[in-house]
């Protein structure tokens, strides 16, 4: 799931003809100030954090400017900020507009209906999620033969526009579908769209594309995420690995059993930590790189939980005891082990030539390693 | 009876000259399905586990029968996989292959829905039903012939429950590994109907997860509908809200999604549901026992 | 009993605020065809001969209970009016329109199909059923009840034959006006097996031209599923070749889709070919005549 | 029904991505002694004639030349040429390649099944037509979702290419299949696909464009095709007009009738020498322009054979009596009506009044019209 900031959202929306108000994206406070004083910003400009999280305006990541020196002084309140645990990279500047009406529009995936849905709503300007039902419209889109014109046509009605304005959503409503095909996104999100002079403008974006759809989009490979650095090389490494409050590292296999188990350890008063989901692996390789990326985030203890399907049981147990033998003595921590399914002796058999024991009961196994990294079981 | 797949299904395994598609050809084999075709373009001619290779599912169907496929080729060929497979006639359509866009599964769900066609999968480990046949990745050693149906969201998690209700000393009827993507050809409430009209499942166990409104759609089902015992478990209720699920998924969902509101739709509509993965083989063989004393 | 249209038949009309559109609203009501609305977007709450104008079809489908429509409006917007219509729950759509190019009408002839709507047209005259309904803008003068089926390909060269018909005091059960575009959402082949199991037609007459090879495809169906008789006439014996047909269409009739060729099938899966339009009432005359004498 | 010429298809394959000579289209000798003599063009070269009919080899349409003299002479020969009916306007230079394997690959639309059809075979640079049907490939491609991988390579196995012809075959084929959709195309057809130097080349090329997404297409409304000036006239009026060897002018309403009323004629013994068909007109404006199309083409005698649907009669009976008053006097021509339909009672009145007399049986009018037009019926 690649989240784009809002400038990079709006140089898509602009890419696929739909308004957005003309603006730049800095990255320092003197960039800020030549831009404006050279006339490519209009004045007044609004001043926005390019940060990922919503509510914006009331966390004092988007300021007002009248002029170049306003603006480099917004910029540099706001740059550096962290902004509900993002730091401020990026600043976008825009020409103030004077906004009428607010609507909402979104392309959104409906799970249940395996289908696109367009979403619009008179409310807009406001999280859509505090929105009350009745007073947003829903259309599942059918792929084949992509969104039409009777739908564009409801959705002018519900947002009661007409006239050139029906026209415009008409364009818009067009562009955004073809952006959350061609750009295999999750979700366009419009919010608001505004009325503005008798014209509409996209005036926030919020664009979500697919991860798996990577190996049509090379050039989304280098937007940087909300994770965290080891989040960040597991990523390159193909390992599912998030980091969480607590202090006892998981390593499991499927994301089904991955949350299982962590919810069977925060019930027996475990603090999960670190969790890294090996998912389908078959390379021994790359369960001693999973493992050595653990012992990086420094876990109190760490549970090994998998059921071999794709995965062989030998083939973790030869990769875990590889890595075993590579972490330095300091950071050594207590590995407890339950490894169940294909080649299930062999395993065992591995882990306790290198002197760890598999305990196949879940709740027992579980139990041991919450006493091992200091709980009460 | 069993569902989906019978002693009469015949697979042909689409990337069967990939790692994953020979180990696991083996592995159908030695459960006892007849795997009958592979499909690699450019290897006709060849032979993987004692299985013929065709350049093309048509061949393989005209050659062998073929009437299941196991699609095993990596994901940017997917799509394409799964469209020769529902032109050849292929009525049954196993995707094992994971990170497969879900834009693409949108194509492929409504290609093989208008054709009459089941997808199950994609990211899943498939369909097993023991004594049968197997078409997927689920290991063999997890089963035994018996009446539990069992339906799961999870991979692995699936085997963990599947072989505690083997070490319960119950079996299972049909068991079906649906995928945990956001698109699936196959969801709960396909699936159940098929359950509820095999004669062969007494009872049914749900393993769901976190996102989507799936086992919310399935408790609809089965409060109207279904009249078997139902044993549900629902994992990531200790998970973090925001880290996997996205905005997209918060907005359609409108409060639903969490494992809060599944585990409470479940249980308003009947089911019992297991609070830990091992509570479930418990749950099943209560209901087993009590039914056979009526 | 007739074919596709019935008593119940509730017409909306696509494009009713049109110059034809309001035209045949009069036409159709006078033939006597419960039209219950139109829709033009924008136009929604006035009127048009009587009919409430609607926004949307869904909206005319939920305030009228509508289950059929025929489309007037002009091409570049057909293939949006066609999948409303479907959207809306439309099962008969008979499309008016002409000049819709070929590449739209191969996306809703899947949409329609796929979605069990049968759609007649483009380009046609539409559906008729004398003391019944009448979908579409053939002469309400031409028809007269009775128990001879119509189809075909041709406009104007239907209301010659129809009316022929009426002029030997015979009548109708029910004539489709197929259009003669490339692609066609009912062909021969599709309306044939509708008049066979049509109790109220005895006998069939089937008006074709040259181009395309749905003449010589209707052969072969009632060759082997027909068992009505058959009066056949093939307009264009006489057209220059080329003039017209594609090459495109030279390669994939393969020596087929002439006037000769189209006559010899028919003639050889037993139907009777008139050589002039005025010869197609007499003959069926005659096959009523030595039926009635049975 | 749009038919570019070769050098307008190829110009729409390199749009596509698909393999073409490189090459120069020229009006005039001299254009193409320069183009050549500057480089423009490969020596030696090929200098085709850029018309629509087949068989340009042997009607010495195609003629090579070595330098730019050969070339400057090629294209004067070729130039001005009747080929077939079709003066010679344009002329393709391209560079000589050395062919290897020559193969057929088209898309078309296969009315039967409604879908298109990819075609494909070994057996190219001839006429597909003369190949025989086992030789021929045909695969169906649904629009949703379009050419597949798996139809593309069964391509490749009918033209038994592998490696990298396989891989060239398969982006040559989704250019075609883009451009089959994308340019509303009735026929994308490469006659012969060519093996030079291990790679595929298209060295021929066919497209036609079809007429009614003509809207969607507004650059091809330029394209000339084989129409007469009249065929021109009526083509931008909008009024179907084709004229034929005979003396018998025809109007009549709708495709069917249009050629059930020449059949009939022909039966009869009578030559028709226009046909014009007024389709479903309502304005009789545009009955006065067909009519006076109609006299421009001096036919022997006309007949007018209406069946009103559509059409009213009435509104052909005013259409046409306005008409007749603008005809010369000595342009004048017997005419002989059957008018039958909607508003058929008015409309015998109207042309009563004129002075011409409807006759409502369509054999009796047609032995009148014949007569009238000196054929012995």
């Amino acid at each position: 799931m690649v989240k784009l900031a809002e400038w990079r959202g709006k140089a898509l929306f602009r890419k696929y003809g739909m308004p957005v108000p003309s603006g730049q994206v800095v990255r320092s406070a003197d960039e800020a100030e030549r831009l404006v004083a050279a006339g490519s910003v209009p004045l007044p400009c609004v001043v926005k954090a390019q940060v990922l999280a919503g509510g914006r305006g009331k966390g004092g990541a988007v300021r007002f400017a009248g002029s170049a020196a306003e603006a480099r002084d917004a910029t540099a309140a706001i740059l550096g900020l962290d902004f509900k645990g993002e730091k401020v990279r990026e600043v976008l500047l825009e020409g103030k507009v004077a906004i009428g009406r607010e609507l909402y529009v979104s392309i959104a995936l409906d799970r249940s209906l395996r289908a696109p849905v367009l979403i619009a709503s008179g409310q807009g300007g406001v999280e859509i999620e505090t929105v009350a039902d009745g007073a947003i419209d829903r259309q599942p889109i059918d792929p084949f033969p992509g969104i039409t014109g009777y739908e564009r046509r409801r959705a002018a009605r519900v947002l009661q526009l007409t006239g050139t304005l029906a026209g415009e959503l008409d364009a818009l409503l067009r562009g955004a579908w073809s952006l959350f095909q061609a750009e295999d996104a999750e979700l366009v999100e419009i919010n608001p769209l505004a009325v503005v002079d008798g014209h509409l403008l996209a005036l926030d974006s919020k664009v979500i594309i697919e991860d798996d759809a990577a190996f049509r989009h090379p050039e989304y490979a280098e937007i940087q995420d909300d994770r965290t650095p080891l989040e960040e090389i597991a990523r390159e490494k193909d390992i599912a690995f998030v980091q969480l409050d607590g202090n006892i590292g998981v390593i499991a296999n499927g994301a089904g059993l991955t949350m299982a188990t962590l919810d069977v350890l925060l019930e027996l008063g475990g603090r999960p930590g670190v969790f890294l989901d090996l998912g389908g692996t078959d390379d021994p390789r790359k369960v001693t790189e999973a493992f050595l990326l653990m012992a990086q985030a420094r876990p109190t203890a760490v549970f090994l939980n998998i059921f071999g399907g794709v995965t062989r049981c030998d083939t973790v147990a030869t990769g875990l005891v590889a890595a075993m033998q590579q972490v330095p003595e300091s950071n050594r921590f207590p590995l407890v082990a339950r490894i169940r399914g294909n080649n299930e002796r062999e395993g065992i058999e591995i882990l306790r030539a290198a002197g760890v024991t598999s305990i196949p009961d879940l709740r027992a196994s579980a139990e041991a390693v919450v006493a091992a990294a200091g709980g009460t079981p | 009876m069993s569902v989906l797949v019978t002693e009469t299904t015949r697979v042909v395994v689409q990337g069967i000259t990939g790692h994953q598609g020979t180990v696991h050809t083996a592995q159908m084999k030695a459960f006892g399905t007849q795997v009958v075709a592979g499909v690699t373009p450019g290897k006709a001619g060849t032979e993987v586990e004692g299985v013929p290779v065709f350049d093309a599912v048509r061949d393989a169907v005209e050659k062998t029968g073929a009437n299941a496929t196991c699609i095993f080729v990596p994901a940017p060929f997917a799509k394409d996989a799964l469209l020769e497979a529902v032109d050849a006639g292929i009525r049954l359509c196993v995707i094992v292959t994971e990170h497969i866009p879900f834009h693409d599964m949108l194509v492929m769900y409504r290609y093989a829905r208008a054709r009459g066609a089941v997808i199950v999968g994609p990211n899943c480990p498939g369909i097993a039903s023991p004594g049968r046949a197997k078409v997927g990745i689920i290991p063999n050693v997890v089963f035994r012939p018996g009446r539990v149906g069992v339906i799961s969201r999870s991979g692995t998690l699936t085997y963990e429950i599947v072989n505690g209700i083997k070490e319960h000393g119950l079996g299972q009827s049909t068991c079906i590994g649906l995928g945990g993507d956001p698109v699936v050809g196959t969801s709960f409430v396909d699936a159940l109907p098929l359950f509820e009209s095999d004669p062969d499942t007494d009872v049914m166990v749900m393993v769901g997860e976190i996102g989507g409104t799936a086992e919310e759609d399935a408790a609809d089902y089965i409060r109207h509908h279904f009249t078997k015992p139902v044993v549900a478990y629902i994992a990531g209720r200790s998970a973090p809200p925001g880290k996997r699920m996205g905005h997209a998924g918060a907005i359609i969902a409108r409060g639903r999604g969490t494992a809060a509101t599944k585990v409470a739709a479940l249980e308003s509509a009947g089911a019992r549901v297991a609070r830990f993965p091992y509570e479930v083989p418990n749950m099943v063989a209560e209901i087993v026992a009590s039914r056979a004393r009526r």
